[in-house]
């Protein structure tokens, strides 16, 4: 999550008004600005040019090495450091370590994705700026920090109250 | 560490307070298993205590009896082949020399009234072993394993203080090596 | 196509949604509410004194004797276990099903799968004759040699699925309310409530590229969640599978004890949101009949799934030949030429599973609360004796008949059952005040849902 | 006399005023002011709330219901205080000895050979000791009799030592005129012998005592007598005073013969329980079980059994009897040999066949098949000579007794037995007379006796009410009881002198004449105690009366000694050099041989025979008092021994209580079932008792065992079962116990019974094999139904030890000797009924015993099944924190320590035999009775498993053993607790890795099967097939094995 900074925001109050500004504002050529929404909107992603997320790829290492870890452990302690004659079976008894090695790697990958979730989302934040309560409740909004390409306050309000913004607002930081 | 602590540059006194709940969160964790991990180096009083070397009522010493009179472990302690348990000597055997030897010292005195009167004296024990094992000392003997390796350089001490920490986990080191030929069944020490 | 009704009844805006969601959250609890929560709160009370006691005497105050080692507590440890999987399914199995209807659902369900396995996990720990020593179930390094633990042993299977199922629940859970508490954050009046919400939303923006990855990770835990419930279950049917008792050494056990565990969760889900739209009328709006409808029906097929489970283990005792397995079930049933002593519960469990439902066949009774509430009451009675009746029957009369004996029921092995829904019931009626009970970023979106503006999503 | 005492009072006139001004002092006796006080007395209210009957842990103290430890435990404090607060180490101290005794190395035991004496039997035992006091009776192997077999109540002999209600002091009670208010005081020795000296100076002294097998402890007595002029009368209840005066009858001689069963080819039983009750039961048993061993001559045994005996179960033919056909058994094979198939010289003695023909057909009063009686005559005769008919025991003390007894003894002169498998010249010891004890009734009734001593015999509990033994004690002015509790007659007695358990004192025994066994004690006596011998001694030392040897002596250990010298080595032929003798003595522990006993056939007065009169049919319900083999004649000292009232009854597994037996088509015509509560008046005399319906009872016999309902042995025994002594009959003179007319009525009412197996059938599964011997012979292993067993993995190898375990059901009689010796060599707890009731009972090895056949006469099989050490063993699969592991030498380890409790090996072992420690038992365990325990098995804490270890530390002593004296460890030199007990060596442990080992030869028997071997745990245990010698080609409950796969 880059360092915070002073921008621009216009406020929405419908849905497709927001979906339609961050078309636009893509193809004005701007990259760094932001789509805020109090729920996942459909299609958003492509609208605003994000690419697939890759916490996919962290799960499944994670869930691997959760899978070898619990072969590590469960060989280590019943086969190297003291294999025990427990029932008559084998030291290394396969079918038993299976449900053992499932647990960790849906342990490990859930977990491990749920970290990558908080670090790519810079949460657990202290505090973090607001824009407007609203924007969790009913409200859409985008937002401009001053570093995009092109940016000019003024042009930019004129062109967001065109696409039906209800408001837009010079914010200091987000 | 930046991801959880990402402060704001001005200056917040709320900020402060949630820093200081989620420390308070991450201290309790660290504390809980500091805890869990003492707890099962620090068992309550069998033996861990390496290094135990409790007040005798008479002051003993071995380095004196076995270092410099050269004295046999079995003279005294004679039934560690015959027995599971190595017995301190009787009032006797300690009579058998101090009936004549060093008796102006006041511990012989101490010694010879209570053998006159037929008592005996309380030793405190050093080597304690949970109840739950059954440690069997001709068993070791016979097999070779000289007193020194578990009770430490006995004739050097001038006050008898417990040397190796006793636990399972030692007892097994021992057990464990293909050399020494041992019994690796639970029964052996627990039935 | 056909039409889809409304997910979402009586035109509502986002507003009036955050509004009617968030309102049990910010308002002080009615009179019904305090009642309930009075009740729930001396059963706990009633609860931990009961715990307390057998810890402190011994497992001899319960019934529990020889030959049946395991008695009420394991029965209850499953019958809860087997509740908490339905949040699961709803919030984690429906979700990669695309089943819109789940969201207005999906959060009490997770709530209930929560509390449940909370409920239950305390019960494979206190089961131990000295629970004091129930540290040494897991694989820590120590100083006796090390000395690991016998990974070969269902139990220790179950430690490791309880715990991974109870920290994957919660951490779904959590994660579907972090947007949740940012929105009852911002709404805060006072300054306590914004920052104790503040924290829990762990300062959550709800940016696009935040949705993104949000979604993404939502997908993926409901994903892992779906194997972990099956296996989670699987495990536990292990414990009685893997032995070789007569009547629980039989495949059928993992598939039969999801279905059980459906069954039963769906139930406790219908039990508990006729009783939360009772208490939180503007919720009639979200969970409507025709949530509640859909329930009945998946009631109604996962009872036949379980009844189709009790007729095939009956075929397989007979198929087998083996004298053991035909006598456990002859016994099972009280067929004339065995002991009999526990076909009451091997009965009752029958009708409340398999005849009871079939009410559901007709509309009306899908649609009608009371009726659903009382079948719903009658399935978990029924679920409690399925596992009374796998325990018991298998235990008390097994291979060599001069062991045969019953269980032997005290006052202690009552209070322990209805003891364990009070903590159930006191966490549950916490949440409804703390937690939003219906997940508000995931409500909104199908709002358009069965609009007649066609504007909706498919 | 020695430093035990305390606070002794000197006893004078005004002890009313010295009363009230003595100040309070709390006496460790039960001390009580007044009447009321004595109801309010605590061991007089246990016997109300049957305290022990409900258990020995009660859940809450009355003080505090929430005890401060349990409040500790519930907040999981010791987690929390053994790592947050720094550790007080505890100190432990060692004191050693001030001079070391020679024979006390620590952790070695010792063992001395020693005999115990239960009242009618004497076998032979070794006493093992740890650290000075004895832990365990071992089996002599060398004894001449019993040839290391025990009994039950000889393994729980040693708790009956550390049994806290044991008396301390000698006792003093003070009666006022009514005999009523009492008043027990502390008294020394000194003043009780002077007081005691004084009365018996007045004359009129008479000594009741028990059956007396110490030849020098008859001769203390006989001096004693004959220094005061006492009558000696010995009495007991189990007293076979029938038997003797039947041999005095026929034969003239009046003996117990002592009866040569490893003789006998052909036995014929009539209410004669030599397996379980009757005169020698071990000593028989040994005998019995040579005869079993080898199928090419493999003896018969048929028994008419009233009850459902010991025998009758064990028996190859049962038929079941009412005690008034006994007679009527005796005269059918009578008739049959002599007047059918006119055998023996007798048949031509006219007196003799109209004497038996007056009888008529009298086979067909029984109800058994006539053929049955013509096969048992012609098996009788061809095996004459080897062959035994034997008669006796409480059963069969009817009004027809002396008859019986003398057609039984006719019967054996017929068939040439007398002098072969009935010796008569070394016979038992028994002076027990009941004739005895009525004399001495009417001797009190005429105020003839005005001092009785009384020693350890419990008339007041043994005799009938109506005997009114208690109004007639009135009439006697000084009684002194000599035993080891205050029991029933001691509360009514002037003195009451501690005597020494048997295991502190010195003492012998003439087993059988012309064979002598020594009794050497094992431990100084606890308390302030002497034994009776050393009483008298010193009585007449003070009185100056009796003969030298009597008076000359300072201890009895030095009249015995005396007595060795001068009576026993000389008729031994060992007259030479005495201490070698006596130090060979002590090491043997017998000397003389039982066998060269030269006793030619002696003639048999046939007019003993025809002047009996024909005794009249008798009809309706009838009564049998039988003694079991856990408590005896229950007087004895064995009455308040947790071990022997939690042993499950080896017929009907009910523990802690007595109840009537009725067959189940009595049963249904009384409407009543298990545990309801019936009626029975015999006589005058009512009484409850709860029913027990047992298969193979005829319809109308009610059986009730006889020893329960002690009102003053202790708290254990106490309140347990009904004393069925109030049911007994006096008739001119003679006690009758079985047979007496009955009238029953339900009542209704319910009274739960505890027994430990509810289930009898084996519901067609393949558990114990039974075979016929025809069957046996030609079809061989095939009774077995063999299952085919295969693996997926090769298994782990078992290069060095590979223990193993074989159980011949053939040789076991289910006696359970096993399941008490296991319980005192394993420190078992005892859990009470009321945990038994609900499945909680803990012994590691079970007796199953499962009926087969009709329920109208059902047989029985026994199976002593305990923990089978399985290779793949289903319970250490599913152990979750290895605290159960198989060894390398096989073993299946439990591990207490690391146990956690979950339980689910015990759900998973399909033999069921781990056991768990629902509560904390062990906490509960007064002071001496712990020092019973064995200290080289721990002591398990609640919430643990436990089960057969295959005595591990008896494996582990045995092989340090071989290593020190570093030699090969040989085949039987490790023995478990339970082998060494049984008395028919049917268990037997070793090597099953060394091929010449005896269990790896029985593993190959062809009779040897594993139990349950299709589930495929291999056990280490297996089971050898009962065979039954009945002559028929099928075993009757073809028990097909269902469903065959």
């Amino acid at each position: 999550m880059a360092k915070l900074m002073p921008g621009l925001a216009a406020i929405f109050t419908d849905e497709h008004q927001v979906l339609e500004a961050a078309r636009k504002s893509r193809d004005l050529g701007m990259t760094k600005f932001e789509a805020i929404s109090p729920y996942p909107i459909h299609g958003m992603e492509d609208a605003c040019g994000i690419k697939r997320s890759s916490i996919p790829y962290v799960a499944f290492v994670a869930g691997m090495t959760g899978l070898l870890g619990a072969l590590a452990l469960v060989w280590y302690t019943s086969v190297y450091d003291w294999p025990i004659n427990v029932g008559g079976k084998p030291p290394f008894s396969l079918p038993a370590f299976i449900p053992i090695m499932f647990e960790l790697t849906v342990l490990f990958a859930a977990l491990s994705s749920v970290g990558a979730l908080f670090y790519h989302c810079g949460i657990p934040r202290v505090d973090p700026p607001t824009i407007d309560p609203d924007l969790t409740c009913h409200k859409f909004a985008i937002f401009v920090p001053e570093n995009e390409s092109g940016y000019e306050a003024k042009k930019l309000e004129t062109f967001y109250k065109s696409l039906g913004a209800e408001s837009v607002k010079k914010v200091e930081a987000y | 560490m930046s991801i959880i602590f990402k402060k704001r540059e001005v200056k917040e006194t709320r900020g402060l307070l949630q820093r200081l709940v989620s420390f308070c969160f991450l201290g309790s964790i660290v504390g809980l298993a500091s805890i869990m991990m003492m707890g099962c180096k620090f068992q309550p009083g069998w033996g861990y205590n390496k290094g135990h070397a409790p007040e005798q009522p008479i002051p003993y010493s071995h380095e004196l009896h076995v270092g410099k009179l050269g004295m046999q472990c079995q003279y005294c302690h004679n039934q560690v082949e015959r027995s599971k348990h190595s017995n301190v000597p009787t009032l006797q055997t300690c009579m058998n020399c101090h009936i004549q030897v060093k008796t102006d010292s006041p511990h012989i005195q101490k010694m010879r009234e209570a053998y006159d009167a037929g008592n005996s004296i309380e030793w405190t024990r050093v080597h304690m072993l949970p109840d739950h094992v059954m440690f069997n000392h001709s068993a070791h003997v016979s097999k070779g394993v000289n007193c020194q390796t578990c009770h430490g350089p006995v004739e050097t001490m001038e006050k008898v203080y417990q040397h190796a920490d006793l636990s399972m986990g030692w007892c097994i080191n021992c057990h464990r090596q293909e050399e020494n030929k041992a019994p690796l069944n639970c029964t052996t020490c627990h039935h | 196509m056909m039409k889809r009704n409304q997910l979402i009844l009586g035109d509502k805006t986002l507003k009036d949604i955050t509004d009617d969601i968030c309102q049990p959250v910010e308002t002080l609890p009615g009179k019904g509410w305090v009642g309930m929560f009075l009740g729930a709160k001396t059963l706990l009370l009633f609860y931990i004194f009961v715990l307390g006691m057998i810890v402190a005497n011994g497992m001899g105050l319960l019934g529990v004797n020889h030959p049946n080692g395991w008695g009420t507590m394991i029965i209850t440890f499953v019958f809860w276990i087997g509740i908490g999987h339905a949040g699961t399914l709803i919030s984690a199995i429906l979700f990669l099903f695309r089943q819109k209807w789940r969201t207005s659902v999906a959060r009490t369900a997770e709530a209930m799968t929560v509390f449940a396995v909370m409920t239950a996990g305390l019960f494979p720990l206190l089961h131990t004759g000295r629970p004091w020593l129930d540290f040494w179930l897991f694989p820590y390094p120590n100083q006796r040699g090390p000395l690991w633990v016998n990974f070969r042993s269902p139990l220790l299977w179950d430690v490791f699925a309880v715990s991974t199922y109870a920290t994957v629940s919660m951490v779904f859970w959590y994660v579907g309310l972090v947007p949740d508490f940012a929105t009852l954050k911002d709404r805060a009046k006072n300054k306590i409530r914004r920052m104790i919400y503040g924290i829990l939303s762990l300062g959550w923006r709800g940016t696009a590229r935040n949705w993104s990855h949000y979604e993404m990770v939502y997908l993926i835990l409901a994903g892992l969640s779906t194997p972990l419930v099956l296996s989670v279950h699987t495990i536990v049917s292990f414990d009685f599978a893997v032995s070789n008792l007569p009547g629980w050494h039989t495949t059928i056990f993992p598939p039969y004890f999801v279905a059980g565990a459906i069954f039963s969760g769906f139930a406790m889900v219908v039990t508990l949101m006729t009783l939360v739209r009772i208490g939180f009328p503007q919720f009639k709006d979200y969970i409507t009949l025709d949530h509640m409808e859909v329930m009945n029906k998946i009631i109604m097929t996962t009872g036949l799934m379980v009844g189709y489970a009790y007729a095939s283990e009956f075929f397989v005792a007979w198929y087998s030949g083996n004298p053991y397995e035909r006598y456990v079930f002859m016994n099972r049933a009280g067929i004339p030429g065995t002991s009999g002593d526990y076909a009451w519960s091997y009965w009752i469990m029958v009708t409340c599973n398999v005849i009871i439902p079939q009410i559901f066949w007709m509309k009306w009774a899908r649609r009608s609360i009371p009726v659903m509430f009382i079948v719903s009451i009658f399935v978990n009675i029924g679920m409690w004796f399925e596992r009374f009746v796998i325990t018991i029957t298998s235990l008390h009369n097994d291979f060599l008949p001069s062991n045969w004996g019953n269980y032997a029921w005290s006052f202690w092995d009552g209070a322990l059952l209805v003891g364990s829904f009070g903590m159930f019931l006191t966490l549950f009626l916490l949440y409804l005040r703390v937690f939003p009970a219906i997940s508000i970023a995931e409500i909104k979106p199908v709002l358009p849902v069965g609009r007649n503006d066609h504007k909706g999503g498919h | 006399m020695s430093e035990f005492h305390d606070h002794n009072h000197d006893h004078d006139e005004n002890l009313e005023a010295k009363k009230a001004a003595r100040p309070k002092i709390e006496h460790n006796n039960n001390y009580w002011l007044s009447i009321d006080q004595y109801m309010q007395d605590p061991e007089f209210q246990k016997t109300v709330d049957a305290e022990f009957m409900s258990s020995p842990l009660r859940e809450e103290e009355e003080k505090n219901p929430w005890a401060r430890r349990e409040f500790l435990k519930l907040m999981g404090a010791s987690l929390a205080l053994s790592t947050a607060s720094c550790i007080r180490r505890p100190v432990q101290k060692i004191v050693p000895y001030n001079k070391q005794p020679e024979e006390i190395t620590f952790g070695v035991p010792n063992y001395y050979t020693s005999t115990y004496f239960d009242g009618q039997e004497s076998i032979g035992v070794l006493v093992k000791t740890r650290e000075g006091r004895p832990i365990k009776l071992e089996s002599l192997v060398n004894a001449p009799l019993n040839e290391g077999g025990t009994n039950v109540r000889s393994q729980a002999h040693v708790l009956s030592l550390y049994d806290p209600d044991r008396l301390t002091a000698p006792k003093k009670n003070i009666f006022n005129e009514k005999r009523t208010n009492k008043d027990t005081i502390s008294i020394t020795w000194e003043n009780t012998d002077a007081a005691i000296v004084e009365e018996l100076k007045k004359g009129g002294v008479y000594f009741l005592t028990g059956n007396i097998v110490s030849p020098s402890s008859q001769a203390v007595v006989k001096d004693f007598a004959e220094g005061f002029k006492a009558t000696h009368v010995a009495w007991e209840v189990l007293a076979n005073e029938d038997i003797r005066k039947g041999q005095l009858a026929s034969y003239k001689t009046d003996v117990l013969p002592f009866y040569r069963f490893d003789k006998a080819k052909m036995v014929v039983s009539i209410d004669a329980d030599f397996l379980g009750t009757w005169v020698a039961p071990t000593v028989f048993t040994k005998q019995y079980s040579k005869t079993r061993k080898d199928f090419s001559n493999m003896s018969r045994v048929v028994a008419f059994d009233s009850n459902y005996s010991l025998t009758g179960a064990n028996a190859d033919i049962r038929v079941r009897i009412k005690p008034s056909q006994q007679l009527k058994v005796a005269v059918a094979i009578a008739q049959e040999l002599v007047v059918n198939q006119g055998r023996s010289s007798y048949a031509q003695n006219g007196e003799v066949k109209s004497w038996l023909s007056s009888f008529g057909k009298a086979a067909d009063g029984l109800n058994m098949e006539p053929a049955l009686v013509k096969e048992i005559a012609k098996d009788l005769w061809d095996n004459r000579g080897e062959s035994l008919i034997v008669a006796g025991g409480l059963k069969a003390q009817t009004e027809t007794a002396h008859a019986l007894h003398v057609v039984v003894n006719f019967l054996n002169s017929v068939l040439e037995n007398d002098g072969k498998t009935i010796q008569y010249k070394k016979s038992m010891k028994s002076s027990a007379t009941h004739s005895g004890m009525v004399a001495l009734l009417d001797a009190m009734k005429e105020k003839k006796v005005k001092t009785l001593v009384i020693h350890t015999v419990n008339p007041m509990f043994a005799l009938p009410a109506k005997a009114e033994f208690k109004e007639l004690l009135k009439n006697v002015e000084t009684v002194v009881y000599i035993g080891d509790r205050m029991n029933e007659t001691a509360h009514w007695a002037h003195y009451v002198l501690p005597e020494n358990h048997s295991m502190e004192t010195w003492s012998d025994a003439e087993l059988v004449s012309g064979v002598y066994s020594i009794q050497q004690p094992a431990i100084k006596p606890m308390y302030d105690t002497q034994s009776m011998e050393l009483t008298l001694m010193t009585w007449c030392f003070q009185a100056k009366v009796g003969p030298k040897r009597i008076q000359e002596f300072e201890t009895y250990y030095d009249y015995l000694r005396n007595f060795w010298k001068t009576d026993v080595f000389p008729k031994v032929g060992k007259g030479g050099n005495f201490e070698k003798s006596w130090q060979e003595l002590l090491q043997t522990g017998s000397v003389g041989d039982v066998n060269n006993s030269a006793d030619g056939a002696r003639s048999f007065a046939v007019s003993s025979m025809t002047e009996l009169k024909k005794p009249v049919d008798a009809q309706g319900w009838e009564l049998v008092l039988y003694s079991t083999s856990q408590l005896g004649d229950g007087a004895g000292s064995s009455a308040n021994i947790g071990w022997l009232h939690e042993l499950p009854d080896p017929i009907t597994k009910v523990v802690w209580d007595n109840y009537a037996s009725i067959s189940l088509a009595a049963a249904n015509k009384l409407k009543v079932k298990n545990n309801s509560v019936i009626e029975i008046t015999v006589g005058k005399d009512k009484m409850e008792l709860p029913v027990l319906v047992q298969p193979g009872l005829q319809d109308d016999v009610i059986a009730v065992a006889v020893g329960y309902g002690r009102t003053h042995v202790g708290a254990v025994g106490n309140g347990v079962g009904k004393n069925t002594y109030e049911l007994v009959q006096v008739q001119n003179g003679q006690m009758v116990f079985a047979g007496a007319k009955v009238e029953v009525k339900a009542t209704g009412a319910k009274y739960e019974l505890a027994q430990t197996q509810t289930h009898h059938s084996m519901q067609g599964r393949q558990i114990v094999v039974e075979a016929t011997l025809k069957e046996y012979q030609n079809k061989k292993d095939h009774i077995i139904h063999k299952h085919p067993i295969w693996s997926v993995w090769s298994g782990h190898q078992y290069n060095g030890h590979k223990w193993g375990m074989a159980i011949d059901l053939n040789s076991c009689t289910g006696c359970s000797a096993c399941m008490t010796a296991c319980q005192s060599e394993n420190n078992i707890a005892v859990v009470g009924k009321k945990y038994v009731m609900q499945g909680r009972e803990m012994h590691w090895i079970r007796i199953d015993r499962y009926y087969t056949g009709t329920p109208e006469d059902a047989s029985a099989v026994f199976q002593p099944v305990m923990c089978q050490h399985c290779d793949n063993a289903p319970c250490e699969t599913v152990c979750p924190v290895l605290a159960t592991v198989h060894s390398s030498e096989g073993l299946n380890e439990m591990v207490y320590n690391r146990c956690v409790g979950t339980r689910y090996c015990s759900n998973n072992c399909p033999y069921k035999v781990r056991r768990f420690n629902w509560f904390n038992y062990t906490k509960k365990i007064p002071a001496p009775t712990n020092m019973a325990f064995n200290p080289d098995v721990t002591v398990r804490v609640r919430g643990v498993m436990e089960k057969c270890t295959f005595c591990v530390q008896r494996i582990k002593e045995g092989k340090n053993k071989a290593k020190l004296e570093n030699r090969p460890l040989q085949d039987g030199e490790i023995k478990t607790a339970c082998q060494t007990s049984c008395p028919t060596n049917a268990i037997t442990f070793g090597d099953v890795n060394d091929p010449n080992s005896q269990v790896a030869k029985l593993f190959k028997a062809d009779r040897s099967y594993a139990l349950l071997e299709e589930w495929h745990a291999a056990p280490a245990v297996r089971y050898m097939a009962k065979i039954k010698n009945n002559g028929k080609e099928q075993i009757a409950s073809a028990s097909a094995h269902e469903g065959g796969h």
